[in-house]
């Protein structure tokens, strides 16, 4: 299943796109799983993914945590804490 | 219990006009007592910045104002909610975010008010980057940690 | 420790327009990061009230708002504050009392119009009087023992 | 000396005057001798000030408790508890 995959911010700055679809390999579970794995794949990631403790994540336009199930997931967006207000 | 309370979320690049959202609000009703807006502006107390740059998460942004909104009006006696904010280039001086909560009474006005911001600024996925007059850009603003514990007043014991 | 804040305090007949209250107050300032409005509105959920009369005490009512925001202005770092509170008839649906508090931070704002408001319900000297859609007068609204409740919220413990 | 009495809202409709400048007899040296001393001016006085208790008090503008003293008080304002805002 293709996922679609959403950056903001300086998450997106450092990726050096906004948005791509990816095919997400086996055994990549949960959020944690997602994270980690981007991490490999090259620099940008690896810049942008660094503290993976400071990237907030939703699931279909809804915030979770880093333990979340990512399996069905049609839009996954990675960012840094919110600063709007 | 209450009627469901239908609230008004808006993200745009214009400003927003305060009285006029209130009178949205008001217009022909005498039901309501209170009425309490917040508006937020963009700050320049150094004299470095010349704008800050919103960007947003077209979509959730809109939902999930809507789930806080919700969420305020299941926890006060609301008979009116508008939430709009901004995205784009915004000046020092101008404005950001504005929030109109209207109540019977005052004190469900306020707190509603107040709550609302406290989410928006922990959960509304917005970021802002700052661009300085030299040209340069200025970086993204930091999430606040202080913001973090705001939002956090709100938390209802688990066993509510 | 900080500028003295120079509060605007309007008792008068007239209406009020929130925008351009807060715009005297924001207008061609950067420093400026909150601004709270509290428009206090007369109800009438039973359909029976032609107007509320609102009666005050010239001088004293101008004298002790002003007493108020001077204690508002020392408890919160305020950049602007204005409260406006009308007198004579008012129907139902029409504004009653408005303040606007502006500060760098929204916090302040929040809690300075909130302390306002409750001050003013407890301390200011107006006093309302229901006229009733059929002709009679309604008698002399009865002061809330919750209102004394709420204003009791902001006392400072003897120490400080 | 004078000193000018101003009654508002129930207060003033049950005096059944807005204001008046009257001269204190020795011995009323505080708001509640004030108010004890009216009660005895007639009718509308002590229906206006039956409950002394709920009945509040400026001197020169400015709140007071019933201890105050009232000496060199050129205006002494008499209300209900007040209903603004």
């Amino acid at each position: 299943m293709t996922t679609r995959l959403i950056y903001f911010a300086w998450v997106r700055e450092r990726i050096g796109m906004p948005e791509e679809d990816v095919e997400l390999p086996a055994g990549i579970e949960t959020v944690a799983d997602l994270l980690r794995w981007l991490r490999s794949r090259g620099e940008g990631y690896e810049h942008a993914l660094q503290y993976p403790d400071v990237i907030r994540v939703a699931i279909n336009q809804e915030h979770v945590d880093h333990r979340e199930k990512i399996s069905g997931a049609r839009e996954i967006a990675l960012f840094p804490p919110m600063t709007g207000g | 219990m209450s009627a469901v309370l239908v609230a008004t979320v808006r993200i745009q690049r214009p400003d927003f006009d305060v009285a006029a959202e209130i009178a949205a609000l008001t217009q022909g009703r005498v039901d309501i007592g209170a009425v309490v807006t917040f508006s937020g502006l963009c700050r320049d107390e150094q004299g470095a910045l010349s704008a800050l740059e919103l960007e947003h998460y077209p979509g959730m942004a809109e939902a999930e104002i809507g789930r806080i909104a919700t969420e305020a009006g299941e926890r006060w006696p609301l008979q009116g909610l508008t939430v709009i904010h901004r995205h784009g280039k915004i000046a020092p001086g101008e404005n950001i975010v504005l929030v109109v909560a209207a109540s019977a009474h005052r004190q469900a006005a306020f707190e509603a008010a107040d709550f609302l911001m406290d989410y928006l600024k922990s959960r509304a996925p917005f970021w802002k980057k700052e661009h300085r007059t030299d040209g340069s850009e200025g970086g993204w603003v930091e999430a606040k940690e202080t913001d973090t514990q705001a939002a956090r007043r709100w938390k209802r014991p688990p066993s509510e």
